[in-house]
């Protein structure tokens, strides 16, 4: 397995590492049992992710991505973070190996959960905004 | 990151090809080039090195050097010994294997695939200790038992198991036995006569020898079909231009394993049972495997609330150079069956870390992952919503 | 015996590693000795190392990387071919396969001994040039035809197979092609695409990488089962862990074959053609298969009233490495089954001699072969009771 | 294969090679397809083998094996000769390949039948005294 030099940076220093305890949305995917687990944190201002932080236990595909996901999102305004694709993180991270694309694909759920969390806790109903969180499986690499 | 010291703790995964087995390997490739079949000279004395590296090989496990074909490691041998016994027995109504949850893939997915011809395999449970019992072995044999197939030591956990036991009780009801020694080769004493084993596998690149080179013994008496047809080279039995460095390696490696195993193994063993007390000292921290039937450089750990391979890079950062689960899965992202196979739930069998040390390991590689370990645990398991979930459920 | 010069023209049995391959492969046996699944820098490096020489096998043969899967040589890449055409399409009433006489026996063996499992072969004529005809090809084929597997050039006269037009053919009917092309790598532009080929093999000892390491190619689209399971190595489809200093060599070796093919081929062709006009100079010596459709380091040549063994240790006691019929199998005492199919009757098969030369053959070694060839011919035929009575029926 | 140094020594000096033109005895076995015949010519004075020469066709074994066992009868009486076995021979060249231990039983059946050409010429029936001449077939070697 080959791992970019972007991913073993986000890796061995991943940004945005931690919890908010004032966080206005928080979202986690995921599931022990499939080696994968990632939660978000955001605050919101003004419409905008003002700050973003993540807790992941996962490989270190799983713990980049989140990294580099709450790069991308972070200052943007809700609509742009609800566009950030999977594609968009791996491209960010120079490349992933194929069996650890489904990491890129959590991270990106990751960030849906939080923001439908935002969303409901504001009493509004996230799924005409959000649309739906996938559920990750654990084979989700193997499609 | 300035690394202070690289530890290769990893050893069950590959070795460095030695000193000593380079040496004896490179007059094999651009001088001693011929080919062992041809009948000139440059022919003759390949095949003479050929010959001398079968004594070795033989000698090292108390074979008899007809007994011993090479084959291209680990993993045809294991093919070849299943596949073959199975396609022997088979016509006369032998369908049946018996071996345990946690062999090596080259083992389960042979078995496994070997179903499709309608041939049926008992998995034997090892139990939280990771070995099997030869009684259970006993009580599994039906009429139509083609084959016992059993590891010496497992490659994860490195458990021991009763290959002699086994090896007894297969010949009493006349049932071939064949055992995957690449794991125990060099690291315990094997005596196939002794043991009564009809079919042994061994590897070369996991005592210093290169990659891609093993060999299959096979007692004399014993015949299955070959897996690789062609010329006539191993007796006839293994087709292909042989490989006159790697099997010239692997004479040198298997004899300079084989030498003062109990040394070495005390040695190795201090060093190991100095890692397994000091990290099971971490919190929710447990050892996997047996500890007392158990290869003298295996370290098996599992750390709850963090996941191995972000374990292993953050160690790779910091010079220790170490294995979750098996190396050869370690594309997959399913849980090790091994440590399934000893009772572990998922999300803990993600968090495993293998530690395998020589006795050329030193005490200060060990000082040295002693170190750098508990803060890598800590490191993660900061980051980790899972051990979060860990410790909330202990205060609560 | 003083030897002023020694010469080795016996190519096609095997070569030796070149300098330039040998120094690519060096640093992967103790330093860059991590295992390719392993996650930290020192298997990712050997990884990595990897899929540079699967790119360069791949460019090769005009390939994609990941239509190249490592093997332990030539003949395991032939077996896991057939065999695993066979066991995927058996299952749909395809049990039919058509190859020639003259194949190796890595081809041939698996056919004959396919034939305990109901699969049938055709084995084509060759003709007395040892050329089959794609027309034959086509008439043989079947409703029930798996697979044609039919070789590039022949190892023992060299002869080159219309493999294009029975590409062609095959596609055109859908019908799976294999080709050994074993000894057409470095010597005959392949281009697996233009060419409509399904399967082919490799070996890189043939073209100065190490013994025990070859591929199989697979068009994207074929699936055949395994013939090595475990691990997951190879995509999942050759399992054991990969030979990464032989692995690097082979690309390098490919790399450095593939390039200049004409140029080496005109160079070598001249010398060659320089020893078949001299050699047949001798009274009752024939060239065994067509001289235009023919390996340019190829000649094969027949002297009656000799015999082949004890020629070859003659040349050698003088200088001259060659081989009489394949090397594979000169463990054997019967006549080479390729000259038996040109239709040579047994006691001129076994007076047959292959010198195999390259482009780094000089004018100087050609010289040397023939000053000492023809009086060993007179010496071996002074001693001889057949050459007697050849002698005699011509004066009668 | 291995061939020993006294093989190769046979092999590439053989002795004894030619042909006796006042031969009172000719002996012929093999056969060309088999890859092997070897001709022995011998002189028999006072019941001894004065003489003895050999040609062969076949491989180097074929012909260190003639060149051995010529030496070893050469000066013997016919009966001592007739007594030389093939692994008399196989122990004087130090060994032979599995595989090429046919050609030590072809050279005892060439002495052999030399010697029964020379009872034949006599006009005294060779069977009694050498016994059958075996009809060494081309797989000899894998018995
Ligand atoms: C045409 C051909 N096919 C297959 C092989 C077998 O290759 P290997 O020796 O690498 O198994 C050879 C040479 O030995 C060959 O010449
Ligand atoms: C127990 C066991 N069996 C088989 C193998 C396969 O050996 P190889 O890699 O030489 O094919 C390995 C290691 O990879 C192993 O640890």
């Amino acid at each position: 397995m080959e791992y970019s030099d972007k991913v073993l940076d986000h890796f061995s220093n991943p940004r945005n590492v931690g919890e908010l305890t004032d966080a206005d949305g928080i979202g986690e995917v995921g599931s022990p049992a499939c080696g994968d687990i990632m939660k978000m944190y955001i605050k919101v201002e003004d419409g905008k992710i003002a700050d973003v932080k993540f807790k992941t236990f996962g490989c270190g595909a799983a713990i980049a991505t989140s990294s580099m996901a709450t790069e991308l999102i972070k200052g943007q305004p809700l609509e742009e973070a609800l566009k950030l694709t999977n594609k968009a993180v791996v491209e960010a991270l120079e490349g992933l190996p194929p069996v650890k694309i489904h990491c890129s694909v959590l991270a990106e759920q990751a960030i849906k959960s939080a923001i439908s969390d935002y969303y409901t806790r504001l009493g509004v109903d996230p799924l005409p905004i959000v649309g739906p969180i996938k559920d990750t499986h654990c084979h989700a690499h193997f499609h | 990151m300035s690394m202070e010291r690289f530890v290769y703790a990893d050893n069950a995964a590959t070795t460095p090809v030695s000193e000593e087995v380079l040496k004896a390997m490179l007059p094999y490739f651009r001088e001693g080039y011929g080919n062992p079949s041809s009948i000139y000279q440059k022919g003759r004395d390949a095949a003479k090195a050929i010959r001398l590296a079968r004594d070795k090989v033989a000698r090292g496990i108390g074979a008899q050097p007809e007994e011993l074909y090479f084959t291209s490691g680990g993993s045809e041998a294991d093919n070849w010994a299943i596949k073959g016994v199975v396609e022997a027995l088979a016509k006369k109504g032998k369908k049946h294997i018996i071996t345990t949850a946690f062999e090596h893939h080259a083992v389960l997915h042979v078995c496994q695939s070997l179903r499709k011809h309608g041939i049926e395999t008992t998995y034997l449970e090892v139990g939280p200790l990771g070995v099997v019992k030869a009684e259970d072995v006993a009580a599994a044999i039906r009429e139509d038992t083609a084959l016992v197939t059993i590891m010496y030591a497992n490659n994860e956990i490195g458990t021991i198991q009763p290959i002699a036991e086994i090896g007894k009780i297969c010949r009493e009801k006349g049932i071939l036995f064949h055992t995957d020694a690449v794991q125990a080769l060099g690291n315990l004493e094997i005596d196939v006569k002794a043991q009564n084993i009809d079919l042994l596998s061994l590897s070369g690149h996991k005592i210093h020898a290169q990659k891609g080179v093993g060999a299959l013994y096979i007692r004399k008496g014993v015949r299955i079909p070959n897996l690789i047809e062609g010329g006539g080279q191993e007796g006839g039995h293994r087709a292909g231009t042989e490989n006159v460095p790697a099997i010239v390696g692997l004479g040198v490696a298997v004899e300079i394993a084989t030498k003062d195993i109990q040394a070495r193994a005390d040695k190795t063993r201090k060093m190991r049972d100095r890692l397994i007390d000091e990290i099971t000292k971490l919190p929710r921290t447990r050892l996997n495997g047996d500890r007392e039937h158990r290869l003298p450089g295996n370290v098996n750990v599992s750390f709850e609330g963090i996941e191995g391979e972000s374990l292993l890079l953050m160690l790779d950062l910091r010079g220790v150079a170490a294995s979750s689960g098996s190396a050869c899965t370690s594309g997959s992202l399913d849980p090790s069956h091994v440590l399934l196979s000893i009772g572990l739930v998922h999300e803990v069998a993600h968090g495993s870390l293998r530690l395998s040390i020589t006795h050329e390991t030193t005490e200060e590689d060990i000082d040295h992952i002693l170190k750098v370990l508990p803060p890598v645990v800590e490191q993660l398991r900061a980051m980790s919503p899972l051990w979060e979930n860990i410790v909330k459920g202990e205060n609560r």
